[in-house]
This record gives C-alpha cells, structure tokens and sequence, in this order.
C-alpha cells in the first residue's frame, strides 16, 4: 500500500481553501446587509431630544425646596435636573439652574456634580451609559458653558433656543439719595439704612414667574454707593446688618448667617465671620448679595423683609440715614422701627427707577448623545486664565509696564486684562507636549482711535515666527468696548509642541488706546 | 497506517462504489428535499416580509401625504424598496377609479363636485394582494378574499365639542403614468393651497349624505368594505349623529350612502377640505 | 487501488461553500434597505428649533415691553418685507453652541382671518431666499396677537389674532 | 482502504452553521428596521408644540384674547391653516371677589383631542 498522507494533505488544503473563500465571501456581504440598520443614531436622536425637552422645560424635581438650592453634600436629594424657571414657562431658564447644572467636577464630588455619573442619573436617564455633552450659548453675553466631552464624528443631537432670565438688581447711589431724601439732617455718628423687600407684593403684583422678581429663587443684588461721596473725610465703618422679618403682623429678627455677609468696596470675598463682631471700615459701597436659599429658609413667600444697615462716621457728620433714629440699634423693635413716619426703607419692587428688573437673555442649548468610546478623555484645557487674580496678567510676558488688570467694562468675574496707551503685548508660553488636535479660545475687544489695531496670535516656535489668529482694527464691530468670543482651531504645527505660545499685542498705539483681554483657554486632545 | 490497517476487523463484504453511492444519493435526497420544501418555504417567507415592509413603506408615504396635507410642507420624498411587486400611481383621473365620493346635503345637492382621490397602489404578483394609498387612508385587499382592510386611517373626524364634521379629501395627481420595482424615491408636492369649503350650518334634524360608489362589481380594487368600517366607526356617534345606511352592501359594487342626521342641540358644522398632492417621480 | 479520500474533501468544501453563498444570496436580496426614519428625525429637530425661536420671538425681554415678533408684525405694512424678522430668525436658529453656525433658510408669512366673509389671507413676512423644487422643508407655526388693520384696508386697527408661519429647511 | 472517509463532512457542518446563524441574523435585522421611525415620527405627529402655543396665546394676555374679533380669529385661521378644531371661552377677573381669570380651551385635529380648564395664577 502506498503512503497516502501526501496525497490527504494537498487534497485537504484544496477543499479547505474553496471553503475558506466561500466564507470570506459571505463576510464581506455582511456590512452591505447593515446599510440599512441606523437605528442608533435614531436612538441617539430619541435620548437627545428627550433631554433637551427636560432641560429646557422642566423645573427639575424637587421643586420646592427647589434642586438648585441643595448643596453639594445634598445633591444625592436631586432626582432631575431641569433648568425651566416653572413648568408654566417652557424655555425660560433660570439662570441659578443653569449655574448650578453647569458646576461640573471631574473628581471632586465636594465641588460640584460629577461627569458623567451625576448627569447620566438625572438628565439622560436610560440604564445605558450614554457618554454626552450639553452646551449653553449664552447669545446676549457672548458666553459658552458646557459640560460633557468632546465630539465624536456620529452622534444624536438637538438644539433648542432658550431665554435665559436674568437678576433684577438695585444700585443706591448719591443722586438716589439726595432724591429720596435718605441723607438726613441729623449730625450723628450712627445712622441706620434700611431696606424694605416686600415678598408678598413682589409675587402678587407680577404672577408671571418669567418676568417676576422672586427673592427666594433668584439673587437679589443691592448696591449702596457713592459713600465716600456723602460728607468727605469722614472714615466710615459698616457697623451691623440685621434682618427683620414681618409675618403675619408679627416682627421677627432673623441671624444673619456668615454666608450671606455683605461685600465691602466691589470685594469678591464675602465680609468674615468675624463681622460684625470687629466692624468693618468702608471706603465707598456696600454689596448686599443674599442666597436665594437664604430667603427661602425664611419662610419668606408671605412676607416682607427689612435689611437695616448700620453705618458708624466719625467725625458725626450728615449720612445716609433712611431709618428712625433709634437710641438702642442692638434691642431694635421692629413695628417702632419700620413703622415709623421718620422711616421711608428702600423698596425693592417694580419700579424701574428703583430697581433694574429681571431681563430675558437668548441663549442656544445643544444636547449631543452618543456611546462607545470616544477619541478624548472629559474635556481638559491645557491652559486657562480668567484673569481674575489681583495682579494680573502675572504668569504671561508682559513686555513692559503697560498691561494691568482691568476692573471696568468690559470684564467677565472680577477682571480682565488691558493692554494701553502705547504700542504693547502680553506673550505666554504654553507646552502642548502630547496633545493634538489643539484649539484656543479667548475674549477679546477694544477701544481704540487712528491707525491703531490689536492682534491674537500664535506661535509653534517660541515666538520667532507669528501666525495672525484675529486682528481688530479701530472701527471695526468689535471695537466697541466691549468683549466678543473668538475661537480657533489650530493646524498640526501647535500639536505636541513644547514651544508652543500665544500672544496679544497692541500696535501702533497711543495714549487712551485700549484692547482688552479675557478668557483664555487652550484645549486639545490628548494622543 | 500499516498497523490501523491490521486492526480492522474485516471490511470484505463493504464495497467502497456502493458506499460511495449511499452518501452521495443522501446528499441528493437531501438537496432535493430542500430544493422542494425548504426553498418554497423561503420564498413565501420572504413574500410576505416584502408585504409587511410594503405595508410599512406605504404608512411611510401616508406620513409624507399628511405632512404635505396638515402641515402645509411643499414637498417630501421618500426611498424605499418595492420588493415583489410595483408601485403604481393613478391620476385622480384615472378612467375607473377605486372609489367616487359625493357629499351632499338634505335635499341630495351636492357640496362639492364628484371626489376620485386617485391613488398610490402597490401590486403583489405572488402575493396576490394590493396595498393602496388613497384619499389619505392605507387600505389593503387581498384578490381572494372578498373583504378589505385599512392599515391607516384618513383624517376624517367629528369634533362632538364643537359639533363639527370634518372631511379631508386627499387627491392623488401625477402629470405621467408611473411605475416602479425596486428602490425608487417617490417624490411628492403640495399643489396649490387647499380648497376649503365650509358649508352653512346644519341645523338639528337636517343631514349631510356622503355618498361612496366603488369600482364596478368584480373589479379588483374594491375597497368599500375598508371604507365603510371606517365611516361608521368615525360618524356614528349617537347622540349626536344618527347614521343610517342605505344601498351597498359594501363590496358588491354598488353605491352606498350613508346619512350623518344632526342631533346635537346646536348647530352642525361641516367642513370640507381638499388637498392636491402631486406625485412628481417614483 | 484509487484512493477516494482526496476528492471528499474537496466536494465538501464545495458543498459547504455553495451552501452559504446561496444562503447570503438569499439573505441579502430579502432585507430592505430603508432610510425613510432619517429624514423624520431632521424634521422633528428642525421643526423643535423653528418652534423655539418663534416661541423665543415671541416673548418679551421684561415686563411691560411687547414682543419683538409682535412688534415686526405690527410695524410692517402688509405685503412689505422686513428684514429685523430675518435676522433675529436667522439669528436665533442658525446659531450653535461650538464653531461656526447653521444653514437655515427660510420663507416667513403671516396669515389672517377677512372679517367679512372668514376667508384667510396669507402675506409674506421676510424669506432669505425662495425655496427651490425638492428641498425638504418644515413649517413651524406661532400664535400672535397683534393690534393692526387686517386687511390694510379695515378702518381701524384692533387686536388681532394672526398666524406667523415660517417654512424652513437646511442647506 | 475499504471505508470512506468522513473526516471532512466538519467542512459541510461549518458550512451549515454559518448559514444558519446568517439567516438568523437577517431575520432579526428585518424586524427591527421600522423600529426608529415610529417615534420619531410620533413625536412629530403629537402636536404638543401646537397646543402649548394655542393656549399660550389664548391666556397670557387674557384681556387681548377675550374679545370676539380674536376668538373667531384663533377658531378660523385654526381649521384653515392648522386643520384643527379649536374653541375657547373665557372668563374675566372680577375684582375684588375675583382675582383669578379662566379659561376652558377644546381642540381637536382628528388624532388628538385635549382640553385644558385653565385658572391664572
């Protein structure tokens, strides 16, 4: 018998192979048979369109306390995000709501809601980890706040068009004073400011939830300014602030918690709590900022609220003194003190020339879904300035004395950075080692007269070579005074490059020429 | 293989030619046994899937026919597969049309001129069935069955708050005689603003008479029977309409009317809108 | 002797082969390709956008103003175009939250109830450009009520209900 | 060599399973291909946007909305634009007894009938 083995083998690779071709055949026919399956992306749609509708209609749930106003070590008590003022007034956001959704952490669950877990629970809802990202363009502000990760090609998506509500605000200056007659003829060293919130009225006179000033759910901003102003040379000292609540005929004083101290002179930092126990000197205003939350613990929706601030001169001199001079502040009695016909309190209402009222801001909110893995990790910038610290621009180049930080208009938080008067620019070196895909993004507008013009650039060489991002010039739109976005992705040169810079200049420029800067941030993603 | 082959025992009697035949007239049997049952069974299957999805396709097309209509968009296409059969358009035109409808009042004067809504149908060659969209409604018939079904109904609706009868009238226009197997992309476009006609009011006592005379007897596209389940499922709404039917049965071909009397303590309402849609392409 | 071995592999693999080639034959010409869902779920988010931006228009920024769309509707004569409803529109839908914006265009009118014999009128209100044959479009509808003389020719003007309607679609 | 060999019918075996598991596939690709489609479309199909702004226009401003000249506006330009039936009335406020003002709206396009009994806030 001859040896078949040979013979099997060559035999076998013959059959096997017309099998294996015949297979690989009929795989290939597989994605063919697929085109016709697109059902995840009308899911992605589907989960898409369902949180844009919860977000822009709803209120969220709880509603009253309302979500916003739990804490951080609360929020497991949030069970829906939702940033409608009411569910009365689909597509009015509350711009407290939108604060709060927008307080994303990455990590840390004591700072703000967690990506993506916190979201997934209460604004995509499903049992499937949908990755997303929310946007809010804030179209009147020129601002974008966004939680989520970046964009990947496929994705469910819509867009909703939004008014976002704004806080009323009262600014008391000198000419409202002597209007008022709130700067008294009584040569004193104590004098008592007082200031009439009257909740009932307030909800009563507008019931419209989107126009109505509603101290428990929105910020209330009171400014008393110009008190340098009032007698000149005098130090002046805010003595105490203390709260009276009038329910039901009935006077309550209520403690004020440190949280709720008043700012002093355009402070970012509430006064400590120290206050009122060492008083506090004033130069020129004081800022009354209450949390909503505050206002709510009260119990306040039936009732008016008196603020009386205590202000200590000396020398005793004619201030601002709205308030029955009582001889005992610290044992004030609320019906002698505010019903009084020597007390005219400051009313917080309607009225335009008392208070600016809430105004409704457009604003554009894109909800995005999709799932699997995307190309970058949560949304890291590589590097941002606010320009909020004090000496400012601190940690850029500056080139010569003639960049500041700028208190004025326009800035965003506390500050931005001007650069003025003469031919300057402020210049930052930004390693972009091991990220592409690199983009920058900044707030930039000008004030400026004759040939003069300011300029973005970036650099992939440290500075030798400059690439134009944006150029103002004087006349142009943005050179109004004020802030405008701009955004610019970068090509490969910015990639993972250690000498990567940007810079901002101010050409040809004489004195009064301005160009302001704020904002700066640079992304990318990371290889 | 010296030492396996000592180990069989004895494999004399087993001639190789007629094993070799056995497998092989199995392995026919078999194929044919596929050939003759299985494949059938595919086919049929794979028949009536091309039903369902036409069913699907043509609500698909009703949904456009109802944006063009309700929402007043110019124009919407649509791709699909038209598996086992065509897809045909028949102008309102059409010299036998499917169905005629009259609405007339009390005294038999009619409100608007005699309405063929024409249609959109689609032919199953081997599953003997017809699917058509007409005058807004899906309807479907089956050659050997003498009944027909509507998959999707029409916007016809009485508003008892109101005391209002609404008619819809979709008619179905194409400039060509058109036909399609295969994927096609059926195009389609509002054609002018919609004629409206809102009668005088038709107070208690008075009715409106619609009148719905299908294809001729024996004809195939006889859908009266859909129709008419329709109708009276939508206008009989006792207390405030009492229906009466005359002619008919349904299905044999011959007129029938059905009678709407107003009962309602306040006057009835009728309304009477006509669309124009226009198949562009297929 | 022959030996047989090496041709069974080989039928086999034949067999195996046609047996799955016929089946994905078989599967392949079954199944639908089907796209129609697509172009419902652009609809339904164009249509959501239109909505806002209308809804958006048609609100007022505080209390005691008018509406900037009853405003346009007001002011505009009919049959004349305005161009404040064109950008605020424009405005408002073709704006995104990252880089870049939209491309929505658009035909906007007003529709109007003759009081004397409840027929409607529509006129145009502002359009970035004519619709052309087989673009795919969406209507979005809003409510106003505004005080004018409609038609032109009322004697006086009164509150009124109009219909805006705005007829949109994508580049 | 007297037997046939069967070592290769594993082949034919493989051939059958893949065809099997591909038709099975198939099957389950031609169900779920309409699965999409039914709620975009009846998202588009409800008419919420509609309603919200039918009864936004008729209470916001009540007094505006009250007179006979807008209601038959609103109930004809309705049925002629938007195929739907709509009726509403109205009832002042009617202070100081009565602050509140209300609103009972009916509407109905053939698919969907709602009615709200409204009272401001």
């Amino acid at each position: 018998m001859t040896d078949d083995r040979g013979n099997l083998s060559v035999d076998f690779l013959a059959g096997f192979t017309i099998f294996l071709l015949a297979f690989i055949w009929v795989i290939a026919m597989i994605p063919g048979l697929l085109i016709g399956l697109q059902a995840y992306t009308i899911d992605y749609d589907a989960v898409a369109y369902r949180t844009g509708v919860i977000l822009a209609e709803d209120p969220g749930w709880p509603v009253a306390p309302a979500w916003e106003s739990f804490g951080d070590p609360q929020k497991y008590n949030v069970t829906r995000f939702g940033l409608a003022i009411s569910k009365d007034t689909p597509n009015i956001l509350s711009q407290d709501k939108v604060n709060r959704f927008f307080n994303v952490s990455t990590t840390n669950p004591s700072v703000g809601f967690i990506y993506p877990d916190d979201y997934q629970k209460r604004a995509i809802f499903g049992d499937f980890p949908y990755r997303f990202r929310i946007s809010l363009r804030d179209l009147d502000n020129y601002r974008t706040r966004t939680v989520g990760e970046q964009l990947p090609d496929d994705y469910g998506y819509i867009r909703r068009v939004v008014k976002i509500k704004g806080t009323s605000n009262a600014t008391i200056n000198k000419s409202y004073m002597t209007s008022h007659s709130y700067i008294k003829t009584d040569n004193a060293t104590t004098h008592v400011f007082s200031i009439l919130i009257n909740n009932t009225k307030l909800l009563s006179e507008i019931r419209d939830p989107a126009y109505q000033i509603d101290p428990s759910r929105e910020q209330l901003l009171i400014t008393v300014a110009d008190l340098s102003s009032i007698c000149p040379g005098t130090a002046i000292t805010l003595n105490n602030v203390k709260i009276y609540k009038l329910d039901s005929g009935i006077y309550s004083n209520v403690p004020l918690p440190a949280s709720n101290n008043p700012f002093v002179d355009g402070s970012s930092t509430r006064l400590p709590s120290s206050w009122p126990g060492i008083p506090a000197p004033v130069n020129n205003n004081v800022t009354i900022k209450f949390n909503p939350q505050y206002i709510d613990s009260m119990k306040a929706q039936n009732s008016q609220i008196f603020i009386a601030m205590r202000f200590d001169v000396s020398p005793a001199c004619t201030f601002l003194n709205n308030t029955q001079a009582v001889p005992d502040y610290n044992n004030l009695v609320g019906k002698d003190t505010f019903e009084n016909l020597n007390t005219t309190p400051f009313d917080y209402n309607y009225h335009p020339d008392n208070v600016t009222q809430p105004k409704l801001r457009d604003a554009v909110l894109a909800v995005a879904v999709w799932s699997g893995e995307t190309v970058a990790a949560p949304m890291t910038a590589l590097f941002s300035d606010d320009f909020e610290s004090a000496t400012t621009p601190d940690d850029w180049t500056p080139q010569s004395g003639w960049s500041d930080p700028w208190y004025g208009t326009p800035h965003y938080g506390n500050s931005s950075v001007v650069l003025r008067d003469q031919p300057t620019y402020i210049t930052k070196t930004i390693p972009t080692a091991g990220y592409a895909d690199i983009s920058v993004s900044f707030e930039m507008g000008t004030q400026l007269s004759g040939a003069v013009f300011a300029t973005a650039e970036w650099s992939s060489d440290g500075g030798t070579t400059w690439n134009l991002l944006k150029q103002i010039n004087n006349g142009d739109p943005e050179d109004n005074n004020a802030l405008y976005p701009f955004a610019y992705q970068l090509p490969a040169g910015a990639d993972n490059n250690p000498a990567f810079t940007l810079r901002f200049s101010l050409v040809n420029a004489n004195a009064g020429d301005r160009a302001f800067i704020d904002n700066v941030i640079v992304g990318g993603n990371p290889y | 293989m010296a030492a396996l082959v000592t180990m069989r025992i004895n494999d004399k009697g087993v001639s190789e030619a007629i094993g070799f035949m056995l497998i092989f007239g199995m392995v026919i049997v078999g194929i044919g046994l596929v050939t003759l049952y299985g494949y059938p069974l595919l086919l049929q299957q794979q028949v009536s899937a091309d039903e369902k999805i036409m069913e699907k396709n043509m609500i698909v097309l009703q949904n456009d026919i109802k944006s063009l209509a309700y929402k007043a968009v110019p124009f919407k296409e649509t791709s699909l597969k038209i598996g086992g059969g065509s897809l045909t358009v028949y102008d309102s035109s059409y010299s036998t049309p499917s169905s005629t409808i009259e609405i007339n009042d009390n005294g038999n004067n009619p409100y608007i001129p005699p309405f063929t809504p024409g249609e959109l149908r689609y032919e199953s060659m081997s599953a003997q069935t017809d699917i058509a969209l007409q005058n807004g409604a899906v309807v479907l018939r089956r050659h050997v069955e003498p009944g027909s079904v509507m998959l999707a109904e029409p916007r016809w609706f009485f508003d008892s708050a109101t005391n209002t009868v609404v008619f819809n009238l979709i008619k179905i226009t194409s400039d060509t005689i058109m036909s399609k197997e295969g994927i096609g992309t059926v195009q389609m476009r509002l054609v002018g603003e919609p004629s409206y006609s809102a009668a005088p009011p038709i107070p208690n006592g008075q009715a409106i008479k619609l009148v719905y005379t299908p294809t001729p007897s024996g004809g195939r596209q006889d859908y009266s029977v859909a129709w008419d389940n329709y109708i009276i499922k939508t206008f009989d709404n006792p207390p405030y309409i009492s229906m009466t039917k005359s002619g008919g049965p349904p299905g044999s071909g011959t007129p029938v009317t059905y009678t709407l009397t107003n009962n309602g303590s306040s006057d009835m309402t009728l309304v009477i809108k006509i669309f124009e849609v226009n198949i562009k392409s297929l | 002797m022959v030996n047989t071995d090496g041709q069974l592999y080989t039928i086999e693999g034949f067999a195996a082969g046609l047996i799955m080639i016929m089946t994905a034959y078989l599967v392949v010409s079954a199944t639908s390709v089907y796209t129609a869902g697509d172009t419902h779920i652009s609809d339904m988010q164009l249509e959501q956008l239109g909505s806002d931006a209308l809804k958006i228009m048609a609100t007022p920024a505080s209390t005691g103003e008018i509406s900037p769309l009853q405003k346009i509707i007001e002011v505009t004569p009919v049959g004349t175009d305005n161009a404040t409803f064109g950008k605020m529109f424009g405005n408002l839908t073709n704006s995104k939250t990252g880089f870049g914006t939209d491309h929505i265009q658009f035909i906007a009118s007003v529709s109007y109830r003759n009081k004397t014999d409840d027929s409607v009128s529509i006129y145009r209100l502002n359009s970035t450009r004519n619709l052309a044959g087989g673009e795919h479009a969406v209507r979005t509808t809003k409510w106003v009520i505004v005080n004018k003389k409609l038609p032109p020719s009322a004697p006086f003007a009164e509150d009124r209900a109009v219909l805006v309607e705005v007829l949109m679609w994508r580049d | 060599m007297a037997r046939l060999n069967d070592d290769a019918q594993w082949i034919i075996l493989m051939g059958f399973l893949i065809s099997f598991s591909f038709f099975f596939l198939a099957l389950i690709i031609n169900q779920s291909t309409v699965v999409g489609q039914t709620t975009a479309e009846s998202v588009i199909e409800f008419p919420k946007n509609d309603i919200r702004d039918l009864v936004g226009v008729i209470t916001t401003n009540t007094s505006r909305s009250n007179t006979t000249v807008v209601n038959s506006d609103i109930t004809v330009i309705s049925l002629h634009r938007k195929n739907a039936v709509v009726r509403y009335s109205l009832i002042q406020p009617n202070p100081p007894v009565d602050l509140h003002s209300y609103a009972s709206i009916h509407y109905n396009n053939g698919v969907t009938t709602y009615y709200e009994n409204w009272t401001s806030l």
